[in-house]
């Protein structure tokens, strides 16, 4: 016998059905809820696992369930309505990019209950260092349709001015750090803002934030081993929706069990959780960002998912994966999931549904229609081209200067 | 030009064992721009694979099987995600022949989609030459032609020594003259987009003199080459275009001659203006050819500045902005 | 000069709680140039502490403190070990400014120690300040006493925007001139060596001349202004030295006024010919100054090769080069 | 309760007594001999346990000592001079360099097992990928102290003609990897040539070296992420010697329990050994070549020690720990503890190691005075100016030959 390569292989390809007999999926409710000081070393359950809260027939069910009990009724539909409203853009910006309204977009559709979810337990001042498809964190922390759609547009509502792509927002106020296009830069970035939460003292968080994918990336073990070193509050967020693009997540994650494993050969205590699952989302998001907050340390939260759409509006899944795969997902749908749950609370119906939906539909096409209002992607020079120059120093040096005057501004 | 370059792959991994194609994507689906599209299928996925989303990783581990005597071509899915690797790049390949006196060599090439005009935004448009030429060991190639893309790729895997491969995305179904509507002629219609089969080599190191002119010489690469040859047409100057192909080497002795006899020269590049390949471009020249200089040399660049979204018309060298530099060298 | 970079750091330290420094060494130990020492033990550890080796860790962590508002200045322990942090210094710090329209800014200082002489060998000698001045949104620094040392690196930390600070080793202890023996004389006895206590701020983007002259320019920076000033003695030529402190922003204005009075320029730098921040340098001066030069702009520079080691002195620009070049130029 | 960082420390610094009552010394024999094939959930016990074949007595037990049972007196007498000529050579290498014959030295003291023990494993045409503190390797390979000496008095006799540092060697026919002084970059090269190996199917392995402090390095993931995507054969080891110039290695462990441990959570099986004990480094290095060799994928070694001189020339550890810290290691001295054992054996005594010491530092001093008969690094220009030309590329481009010229070449 001699040393052979490995190469790991998604379950299927496009000329074969579905396949999603590796995925072994834990009854809900069955993992404990640990302590707030939780080491690493006591985790391997949870990491390995699957935290989940709602069972099959849309109840809430086990210890995490316990912990989120004083969630209301209505705390709940906003949940459900942030995953609608977040649908809603997602499908109408689609279309935008369609119609060359916006030069590229990118969706999340599958993954809506994760940062829905997380960013509800977030404070005022806590920091998000997202990736470009967490545009879930803005809907959930209130972030103004016309900002957003602004800087889709890159019209004058855009708070970013043109500078940046459609989907790389950044928005200070809702505690969302400028989106870098490098993956992995940012994960690092978070441990460097929790570090300084620390030293000033002042109480609040950070979250990073990476995809299965990008885990591969150095900065995502520079932000694990210098979490590891300092122990800042910090809470390291893997989205894992099964591709990087055209890559099954196999290339990523290698002979790892999870990516929570990894975080455990760090000594960072890490837990897998149903990212399709809002209410484990909520529970183990309040749990993570309570640890952190109170000194704990950083934790890590593998959110196992599914990426249902293409990976961008540049991309075209039915290339490497069965066309049908997302429905065959044993997760489930995220909005199904919470929709069911809270009609069998009965805090909801199928009716109450359709109209919400028509609501959230009509509201998201009338902000669209005003920010429309002010020029599209398709407009030529929508902002002043002198935008180039301001900002890439706090003051403007004498050679761009020269270059702005080259250019007849 | 995509298919020129797939081809050039398809060509070194029949005819040579130790060629081996690896990066993100690059596998069973093809790259995001397709150029290893099918390479998988035909040369088994021990010769052609996917990557984990770590550039250092790739470049490293290509750095251990060259090192071996293999002759790995990578991809890195944009040149703005090479930085990451820029550590096993300048520090690493540049420099194993040297430093181990021969013992060790690196005959490596990376490839890398390079350049604005795609409405990219800044982390998909950046030319990071300047950022490779300033490394002694390295080689640094980009082509303007389907034509010359097939034939620079054979040579530069068939190199001995570490290639930069700088493939211009704006380029890579037709050449683009810097129309403002983004539209671009398919290369089918274009008398370098037709790539013959088979092997054959473009030596690394040779410019090409794609107009011949008496009055200004141009100095372009890349997409750059079409615009300014829309600029050429736009500014009735009668100028010599060089296609520089080869950045490191450089071809100074074409560049000397011309320029001797133009006695004025246009640099043209898309990369940031300070610190960019033209300053070196001017330097070299200036010292060559300085009793023949009519006027000043000048370089049209991108701003320094990060590149932007929506302005990219803005930023981005027109046929406009140049033909103002011939027209200004030629007023001197 | 190591007295003078810890004065710096001590005086912000202790004037600004959102100052922090922090890198590979630099806390208990202080450094293993000492540029440090004493600093944890008088700002306590959470101002001045040691990190993993990891340098894309050291700038990623800083750019997210930065960002929130926090000063850090932190250390690479030798400027060829930047490059692990080369993609969060030129794609993060460098553009979250201007990507962010001003949301979140990145007042960060990057010291490393740069250059030969030392026999440090290809992976303590190199001098990668073209690598950083291609880069819009950084500004890049570079003393040559410790009287601007201190100065410019006060400016650097209380600078909005990330400022790469390169220290020249060699002329850490004293001013080198070139000697092969490896001598120098300590900074005590140097004009430039007294340095007041307390703050004062050189400001960023002003060169200074540093000796006047009417026949040729001499531009340089770091341990190069001292090696220039031996050639210009051993030339015996009535040159005029510019030591260009900051490389971006340049102060272009002292430069186009020397070399429109002497309508002659050699440039010096220790980094590699090709690509180097000379290149720049020229373009600049001969678009500046075309109408005025009486000879060819001339660089004298670092091989495009490795740094050796046995060979040290065969690499680094040493007076008799430099004197050789001031000669050529008087020539034409 | 708010957030506040941790600042990891070693126990002691210069004013105050070592202190190792943190390190747990299991005894010798204790830890069992996983199967070739063995799995990362398999391997905790090894990764956070410390195999050890010597006991206190000198006496080889346990189950790893069976393993190398048919070792011969010869076998290890053979491994004691191979340390003992390592201690020589960085003994007058250190003195020469005092003496300003070369420029910068680096000793090995107190890891003199780990490489030595190693590097008998291997087969010709396997490759080491250094680090500059494994000159242990190129000693147990019978590298000509002629080569080794010659580089570090950049004569005519230095391989490497004063292109490098004198301690960073290049031995290919020796399986030593030209080594780099950035740190990390070669672990993943490592890797790679494995993937060589494995892709052209010779039965040849790589070796991966690494310290302490620069596991911390991106590339370290960046090795370890391959290996556990493509299973290449490769031994990844970690010299872990506590201290990283002035770095305590908490500063690179974090809240790690073992650097091994960390690996586990790349699913690559690790282990943590006394690197101070030959026969546990014959033993473990045997197995992991072994399984390698088979086609069983990655393995990491994480090797126990104390570095017990100074970081190198330039550094004085007596600003930053405690001076007589390397006699109160508790796992002991590499040569002590492998003369005792041959004396417990029957197979040795105290006259004949006096004999072989005084034996090996004649011919130590002998090669000595042949190579600086050749010249040493005072000598100015030993080397020609043109050899900085001379293989930046496999054939001279015309700038070089230009910049040759001006040279005067
Ligand atoms: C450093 C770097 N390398 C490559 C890319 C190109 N790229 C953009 S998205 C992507 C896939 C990321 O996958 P994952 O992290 O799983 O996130 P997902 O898209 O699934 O949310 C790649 C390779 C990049 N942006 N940055
Ligand atoms: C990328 C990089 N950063 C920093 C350094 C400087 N440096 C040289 S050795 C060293 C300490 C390494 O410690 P460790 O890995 O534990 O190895 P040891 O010296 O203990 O054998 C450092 C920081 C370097 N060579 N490369
Ligand atoms: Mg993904
Ligand atoms: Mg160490």
């Amino acid at each position: 016998m001699t040393a052979k390569l490995a190469f790991p292989h998604p379950p299927a390809r496009p000329d074969q059905p579905p396949d999603f007999s590796n995925i072994v999926v834990p009854p809900a409710g069955s993992l404990p809820v640990p302590p707030l000081d939780l080491e690493a070393r006591d985790a391997r359950a949870l990491a390995v696992g699957l935290v989940r809260v709602l069972d099959d027939a849309g109840r809430a069910v086990g210890p995490w369930a316990d912990g989120i009990a004083d969630l209301t009724g209505d705390d709940l539909r906003l949940g459900l309505r942030d995953m609608l409203r977040m649908r809603a853009v997602d499908r109408r910006m689609l279309n935008a990019q369609r119609q060359g309204k916006t030069s590229f977009y990118l969706q999340c559709t599958g993954e809506e209950a994760i940062g829905c979810g997380f960013q509800r337990q977030l404070e005022q001042g806590d920091m998000n260092f997202p990736t470009y498809r967490q545009q879930t964190l803005l809907i959930a922390a209130d972030y103004p349709l016309e900002a957003l759609m602004g800087q889709l547009y890159s019209n004058e509502m855009d708070p970013l001015q043109g500078r940046q792509l459609p989907i790389m927002h950044s928005a200070r106020d809702y505690g969302f750090f400028s989106i870098s296009g490098n993956l992995g830069t940012q994960y690092v970035q978070a441990v460097g803002w929790a570090m300084a939460c620390a030293l000033r003292g002042n109480g609040k968080i950070a979250a990073g934030w990476i995809g299965d994918g990008a885990t591969a990336s150095g900065d995502f073990h520079s932000a694990l081993l210098s979490a590891s070193v300092y122990l800042p509050p910090v809470v390291l967020n893997v989205v894992n929706n099964q591709w990087a693009i055209s890559t099954y997540t196999g290339v990523a994650v290698g002979k790892s069990e999870t990516y929570a494993a990894r975080a455990l050969g760090y000594g960072i205590p890490a837990l897998r959780v149903d990212g399709n699952d809002y209410l484990a989302v909520v529970a183990v998001s309040r749990w993570a960002v309570a640890r952190a907050r109170l000194g704990h340390g950083p934790v890590l939260i593998e959110w196992f998912t599914y990426r249902a759409a293409a990976h961008s509006t540049s991309d075209d899944p039915t290339a490497y994966r069965p066309k049908d795969e997302a429905l065959a997902w044993p997760l489930g749908d995220p909005v199904q999931r919470l929709k069911a749950h809270l009609i069998a609370r009965g805090e909801w119906s199928e009716a109450r549904h359709v109209q919400a939906e028509a609501e959230i539909l009509d509201e998201v096409i009338a902000v669209q229609k005003t920010v429309e209002a002010h020029g599209t992607f398709v407009d030529p020079k929508p902002i002043s081209p002198a935008e180039i120059f301001r900002g890439v120093y706090a003051d403007l040096p004498p050679h761009l200067r020269r270059q702005r005057q080259e250019m007849g501004y | 030009m995509i298919e020129a370059l797939r081809s050039a792959m398809d060509v070194k991994l029949a005819d040579d064992p130790s060629v081996i194609v690896f990066g993100e994507d690059v596998g069973y689906f093809g790259g995001v721009f397709r150029c290893t599209a099918g390479l998988q299928a035909s040369h088994g996925e021990e010769r052609v694979f996917d990557t984990p989303i770590n550039e250092s990783a790739i470049v490293g581990m290509a750095v251990g099987m060259a090192a071996q005597g293999m002759r790995p071509c990578v991809e890195i899915q944009f040149a703005d995600y090479v930085f990451p690797a820029y550590d096993q790049i300048t520090q690493e390949a540049a420099r194993l022949r040297h430093r181990s006196n021969g013992q060790f060599t690196c005959p490596l090439v990376v490839r890398m989609p390079t350049g604005g005009g795609i409405f990219g935004g800044q982390t998909h448009s950046q030319s990071p030459e300047a950022l490779f030429t300033h490394v002694a060991g390295l080689k640094v190639v980009i082509p303007s032609t389907p034509h010359d893309a097939k034939g620079l790729l054979i040579a530069a895997i068939e190199d001995p020594d570490p290639v930069i491969f700088l493939e211009p995305k704006r380029i890579y179904n037709g050449p683009f003259r810097g129309d403002h509507s983004g539209k671009s002629t398919p290369w089918s219609a274009h008398p370098a987009g037709e790539v013959p089969e088979g092997h054959y080599v473009i030596p690394l190191g040779q410019a090409e003199v794609r107009r011949g002119g008496a009055d200004v010489t141009v100095l372009a690469y890349g997409t750059m080459v079409h615009v300014a040859e829309a600029a050429v047409a736009e500014a009735g100057v009668d100028a010599e275009i060089i296609d520089l192909r080869s950045l490191l080497p450089l071809d100074l002795d074409t560049i000397r001659t011309s320029v001797q006899k133009t006695g004025r020269c246009v640099v043209v590049h898309e990369a940031t203006r300070t610190g960019g390949f033209g300053g070196e471009l001017i330097a070299e020249v200036q010292e060559a050819c300085f009793w023949h200089l009519r006027a000043p040399l000048i370089r049209v660049a991108g701003w320094d500045a990060p590149y932007p979204h929506a302005q990219e018309w803005d930023y981005f060298p027109s046929p406009a902005r140049i033909a103002r530099a011939l027209c200004k060298v030629m007023e001197d």
